[in-house]
């Protein structure tokens, strides 16, 4: 079981966002985190890379505790994260965004070759500065960056949110062939149940910080009615 | 900072303290009276500033401005015009830095945070710089002096009778009333939702640019006011009381007594004086203390005199 | 007589006045020059010693007043922080040095004198004043001496009348102190308006055909009227001395002073005025030297006070400068006082008095001396310990004897001493420029100090040469 | 009249003073890059590095100036970096507090300094001259210009191709960087926000040291040099950008030339119009010449 989280909560100033959540990814396994705005989707993200510090509950990565580790250890640890506002460092160019990644894996440059045949288009705009990138290519990107980083878990925050629908498409098999080539388990936060069940296995349901369903892709779309409710999200 | 939701001082402490100010010539020396009156002159400005910036989020380095700025009115109309009667001088000088504060806050108040920062220490400096080179009017580093022989509605005010003492309590309760009752008007109210929320303030219809114009001139006023008292305290007003580190020593004394309560920038404002003093009086090496206890502050006692104060009062209901 | 004929008229008699004017300073000068180095008093006195001053004690009549067995307190201040500290910090020093020495001779008609500080004023008014009340009110010193920047001195002046306490600055120059009539200041150092005057004798004995005069100054009170007293007294002089060149420091850090070197180059002036002080003046003369400035240029400044903490970095060969007291001069084997005073100094304080610090530490010395002898005078006068006022009256007219010559305190509170001009220069064996012995003026007092009661700006406007008593 | 010798002579002389503002704005300016923090203590910085190399000076006093004059400035700065990594240790209480507090400290920490330095080297100007001489001086027209100046202006030409060297070209620098535009993204990306925060200091201060070092034989340190040149420098970082090191290059540039001729035309409006100037170019850009939106 690549991450375990068990019975987590976090609070932001005086709100208690998180409560007591718990949630697994197996390896090799893409799940989704559904809900809507404000569930505490990204916070439960934020919480399992250490940005935000967890109130109670414990974290485990591949059975190990890192619940009291601070960020730049779990992400050396193997947590590659893209979060939902993309945060690409603009003065950046694109192959500086991702080296800065992998120089803190610790891995060499062949990495690059990976990244860059997974998302060609970055490819040839690799000296161009972050500022200058359209919004989807800076989603690519982020998740670009993480994935030198992400050798055993990747968190991907609503990586599909607000881009055309071919771009959907195409970036799901993107996600998709991240893990099948470097065989690393996938947690993403999403708000649309259809995008969700384009690339997840496994779907969890937040509601106001706590865990209300769980289940597979496949009983998701069996179940038409619950489809509804979630579509109203 | 957020505000505890109960925290109102006792009515009889602040009635003790006023009382021990007014009864103050009978137990101590005019020294002790004359550092008093700077504490009232810091107190009334760092009132002033924290209506800026405890109630409206406006963090100002430029308030020496205003506090010199009403300290030199006096100064000149006494030095340069003749003019005796503190009538004229307090209303004039609350009016001098207003208009100031009028031109400066029409420029600044359009910024926030940082840049709010940076140019009301520009504006101030700016005026440090005029009014330290045209020295033909303000005496340049000399500075202009004695603010003395004044009259209050024709009687003659002196520390030697304790009236100029008396004058300058009136001045302070004046301006602690004033801006008391501005605070918790709503207008005050209005501030402190610009502060909590800039968009939520606009959102239910409070035109926040205006009403920080507002604030900023109203501030500016009663610094005006404060530094009339600066001006008599000391009698000697020198360009220092527009230098920006009078504009630091503002915002350390609102911290120092508590931004999030009404008095505690009068706290700060007397320890600050005695504190300096005392350090001043025993050691060459005064700047090291003081310097410890602006740090030992920040790390111990972010709320201030005022918190500590709380807080004991709090344990000792208990 | 039209108003045409009239202006021509006085014309011609304001020349007339201002050729004798100046074949009077010319001969005074060359009288000057040959009975080197000068001052009868000097001379007559050569035989004092610091022992002497601070031992002898003038005795009076049997006292009906007692004299209290509790020391005497007296409060130091001075700027011991910020920019005016390297002139506080030596002036505190020669304080201490002479309460020790008259301590050390059994203090002031026996009774030993208590310093409280020497507190910082870090030279603003409004902490000077809270100092000097702090000591009046709860140390309970009726004398208060120190002191160095105008604008704390001018709010000290008024406390002194105020607060009535006996008040000596240990260098405060502003003309502006004595605008008012005081009754407890006694200013035992030279003003701006003293210090312009005698730079103007000195620019006329070294350069009589002066056609151009440009200054260098830090644009304060102190550079502007030192430069006003020095330009109308040469202007007074000889009509048409031309001003080429005024230009003005910023007043907080000087970094670059190059273009200032150069416009000055460029003016071409006949002599520069300036009295700079402090960090200023390194970074100027730093600067200057190598430009080539001091080769090009006759300056004239008013820092002959310590040169020990210069060389020939700092300090140009042949410079002409001027002061009331230089560490080296009165010469110390004239004037024994200067030599006891200055070995004392280094003893006590392990290193001299640096730079215009030496002066400073005169002042004080000066001041702690005169307060002793004003005591005692008015002691034998009252016959016994006598009440401050009565130290006032007693300053007025004594002549004090000390490291920096002869003083007389004049009715007005001013001091009247002679002013030292001279060249320096280097003599091997020696890292700083000494007096040239060769090269020293001394201006008498009646010929630089403004008469009591006179405005300073109107007197040195009709400077005239004066003959000399 | 003005020739072509004394315009030379006055734009060595601006580009002179340019050179000093931008060593201090520099670090000024890394330090706020990065931490987002305004360094009063800076100053402080700057006067201790002047002490720290008058004292290495007199020590080593027997060797060649000019040799000197290299090591001596790289030395101090070390030390002065040294003790901006021990500053760093105290500024982490107030990473996270507001503006006021972050002022508050560093501000306590300039009297601390102010104090500490005048126990240490006490009040007298203290300046080492023999390195300035040793330079010489360089004939222009009829004028002489001091080659120490011209050295001052190299220092700070190869301290700016340094820094852009570092922060463009190195794999630090990078990360520096990356710090200073997205802190907490920088963290999850595996980059300990903590050890860049005593690089950056280290390199602020160095910066601060080194400037005060170089400038110690012409310019005395004395009490009070320490707040006067955080002043000028301070303008020159907000006309140039907060956070920005090209920004304070052109703002010290800029606010050199404008001194210059202000203090030629009339000098009474120096400090005035440095301030107007300020606040004439945060009316026209916020943010500075090269400041980054926030």
């Amino acid at each position: 079981m690549t991450l375990e989280v068990d019975k987590l909560s976090a609070t932001l100033g005086p709100v208690r966002v998180l409560r007591d959540i718990s949630l697994k990814v197996n390896d090799g396994e893409i799940v989704a985190l559904l809900g809507r705005n404000g569930a505490g989707k990204t916070t439960t993200l934020r919480t399992i890379m250490g940005l935000v510090p967890a109130t109670s509950g414990k974290i485990f990565l591949d059975g190990k505790d890192i619940t009291k580790l601070p960020p730049h250890i779990r992400a050396r640890t193997g947590i590659g994260y893209s979060p939902e506002d993309r945060k690409i460092f603009l003065q950046h160019s694109v192959i500086e965004n991702i080296r800065i990644a992998l120089w803190m894996s610790g891995q060499n440059e062949s990495i690059l070759d990976d990244v860059f045949d997974t998302f060609p288009v970055l490819r040839e705009m690799k000296n161009r500065k972050g500022m200058y990138l359209s919004g989807g290519q800076q989603k690519m990107l982020s998740i670009a960056r993480a994935m030198p980083l992400g050798k055993r878990l990747l968190l991907i925050d609503e990586p599909l949110e607000g881009l055309s629908p071919i771009m959907v498409r195409t970036l799901a098999e993107r996600i998709k062939v991240i893990r099948s080539k470097r065989g690393v388990s996938i947690l993403l936060a999403e708000a649309n149940v259809f995008n969700a069940l384009q690339v997840a296995d496994r779907i969890y349901v937040i509601e106001r910080g706590e865990i209300v369903f769980e289940g597979s892709s496949d009983e998701v779309r069996a179940d038409e009615n619950f489809m509804k409710k979630l579509m109203e999200v | 900072m957020n505000v505890p939701s109960l925290p109102r001082f006792p009515l009889v402490l602040g009635a003790v303290a006023l009382i021990l100010l007014l009864a103050a010539p009978f137990y101590t020396t005019s020294f002790n009276l004359t550092l008093a009156m700077k504490a009232m002159a810091f107190a009334g400005t760092s009132l002033a500033f924290n209506l800026l910036f405890g109630y409206t989020g406006l963090l100002s380095l430029g308030h020496a401005m205003f506090f010199g700025g009403g300290a030199y009115v006096t100064a000149y109309m006494v030095k340069r015009m003749g003019v005796q009667s503190l009538e004229i001088l307090l209303p004039m000088s609350g009016i001098g830095a207003m208009i100031l504060a009028a031109l400066v806050g029409a420029v600044a108040v359009r910024y926030t945070k940082i840049h709010f920062l940076i140019i009301t220490l520009g504006f101030s400096q700016m005026l440090y710089g005029l009014v330290l080179k045209f020295y033909t009017f303000t005496g340049g580093t000399d500075g202009l002096g004695p603010v003395s022989g004044l009259r209050f509605f024709g009687l003659p005010i002196s520390l030697r009778d304790y009236s100029l003492y008396y004058f300058a309590i009136g001045v302070f309760l004046l301006i602690t009333f004033l801006l008391w009752v501005i605070v918790r008007s709503h207008f005050g109210k209005a501030l402190q939702a610009i502060k909590e929320n800039t968009t939520r303030a606009t959102y239910v219809g409070i035109p926040q640019i205006r009403y920080k114009y507002y604030a900023f001139v109203i501030s500016g006023f009663f610094s005006g006011l404060a530094g009339t008292i600066w001006a008599i305290a000391t009698v000697h007003v020198a360009p220092d009381s527009l230098y920006w580190i009078l504009s630091a020593d503002i915002i350390f004394i609102t911290l120092l007594g508590g931004y999030a309560w009404f008095i505690g920038p009068i706290l700060g404002s007397f320890i600050f004086v005695y504190l300096q003093n005392t350090f001043m009086s025993l050691t060459g090496y005064w700047m090291l203390p003081l310097g410890a206890i602006f740090i030992a502050i920040l790390i111990f006692a972010r709320g201030g005199v005022a918190m500590l104060v709380y807080k004991y009062i709090l344990r000792a209901r208990r | 007589m039209s108003a045409k004929d009239r202006r021509g008229f006085i014309k011609t008699v304001a020349a007339g006045v201002a050729g004798l004017a100046i074949g009077g300073i010319g001969g005074f000068l060359a009288s000057s020059m040959n009975q080197q180095p000068t001052t009868t008093a000097r001379t007559e006195t050569r035989t004092v010693t610091l022992r002497e001053t601070i031992t002898q004690t003038v005795t009076g009549a049997a006292s009906p007043r007692t004299t209290p067995t509790t020391p005497l307190k007296v409060g130091v201040i001075n700027p011991l922080s910020g920019g005016g500290a390297p002139l506080g910090d030596p002036g505190a020093k020669g304080g201490l040095l002479a309460v020790e020495l008259i301590n050390q001779a059994g203090g002031i008609l026996g009774r030993r004198i208590e310093v409280v500080g020497p507190i910082d004023t870090v030279g603003l008014p409004d902490r000077a004043v809270d100092a000097v009340t702090r000591l009046v009110q709860q140390e309970g010193c009726r004398i208060i001496i120190g002191e160095v920047t105008s604008a704390a001195g001018l709010a000290i002046a008024d406390a002194a009348d105020r607060l009535g306490f006996l008040w000596m600055p240990c260098e405060v120059w502003t003309p502006r102190v004595f605008e008012t009539r005081r009754k407890f200041t006694f200013r035992l150092s030279w003003s701006d308006a003293a210090a312009g005057v005698g730079a103007a004798l000195m620019a006329l004995r070294i350069k009589p055909d002066v056609r151009t005069i440009a200054t260098i100054n830090q644009d304060y009170a102190h550079g502007r009227d030192n430069w006003e007293s020095f330009r109308s007294t040469i202007q007074a002089l000889k009509p048409d001395v031309r001003v080429v060149e005024e230009l003005w420091f910023p007043l907080y850090g000087l970094t670059d002073a190059t273009p200032f070197i150069t416009r000055l180059m460029a003016a071409r002036p006949d002599i520069v005025q300036s009295t700079i002080w402090g960090s200023d003046r390194f970074v100027f003369y730093r600067q200057a030297v190598p430009a080539g400035y001091f080769r090009t240029v006759l300056h004239l400044d008013t820092c002959l006070t310590g040169m020990d903490g210069h060389n020939r970095e700092t300090w140009p060969d042949g410079l002409y400068a001027g002061s009331q007291y230089n560490r080296f001069y009165p010469p110390w084997d004239l004037w024994p006082i200067n030599k006891e005073f200055n070995e004392a100094f280094i003893r006590r304080f392990g290193q001299p008095a640096f730079a215009e610090g030496a002066q400073s530490a005169a002042n004080m010395f000066t001041n702690f001396l005169a307060l002793k002898q004003a005591i005692e005078k008015a002691a034998a006068t009252v016959g016994g310990w006598p009440e401050i006022d009565e130290v006032a009256q007693a300053m007025v007219g004594m002549r004090v004897i000390g490291p920096k010559g002869i003083i007389t305190i004049r009715e007005d509170h001013e001091f009247e001493g002679p002013q030292v001009w001279a060249r320096t220069k280097y003599v091997s064996g020696v890292p700083y420029p000494i007096v040239d012995p060769n090269e020293v003026v001394t201006f008498p007092a009646e010929l630089t100090v403004p008469p009591p009661g006179v405005a300073w700006r109107e007197w040195v406007r009709n400077y005239k040469i004066r003959a000399i008593t | 009249m003005i020739d072509l010798s004394f315009a030379t002579y006055y734009i060595l002389g601006s580009l002179f003073f340019a050179s000093l503002v931008f060593l201090i704005s520099a670090g000024l300016n890394v330090i706020f890059g990065v931490l987002r923090i305004i360094n009063l203590a800076h100053g402080s910085l700057y006067l201790l590095g002047s002490y720290v190399a008058y004292s290495l000076f007199i020590a080593f006093s027997s060797l060649d100036r000019i040799l000197l004059s290299v090591t001596v400035p790289l030395l101090a700065g070390l030390i002065v970096g040294l003790v901006g990594i021990g500053l760093e240790y105290f500024m982490r209480t107030v990473y996270r507090l507001p503006i006021d507090y972050q002022l508050l400290f560093t501000f306590g920490l300039i009297l601390i300094f102010a104090d500490v330095m005048r126990m240490i080297w006490g009040v007298n100007p203290l300046t080492f001259g023999a390195v300035y001489f040793a330079y010489g001086t360089a004939p222009i027209g009829n004028l002489f210009f001091p080659l120490y100046n011209i050295f001052i202006i190299a220092v700070t030409l190869f301290v700016g191709l340094f820094l852009w060297y570092f922060l463009q070209r190195t794999r630090l620098g990078s990360v520096v960087r990356a710090v200073a535009s997205e802190r907490e993204m920088s963290s999850a990306l595996g980059i300990d926000i903590k050890r860049v925060f005593i690089v950056t200091f280290l390199i602020g201060a160095f910066l601060g040291g080194l400037g005060g070092a170089v400038t110690v034989p012409v310019l005395p340190a004395s009490p009070g040099a320490d707040i006067n040149i955080l002043i000028i420098a301070f303008v020159a970082v907000v006309v140039g950008g907060l956070g920005s090191v090209k920004g304070a290059f052109v703002g010290a540039l800029l606010l050199s030339a404008l001194r210059t001729i202000i203090l030629i035309v009339f000098p009474e409006l120096e400090l005035f119009s440095l301030y107007l100037f300020m606040v004439a170019v945060l009316l026209v850009r916020p943010y500075g010449l090269f400041g980054a939106k926030e």
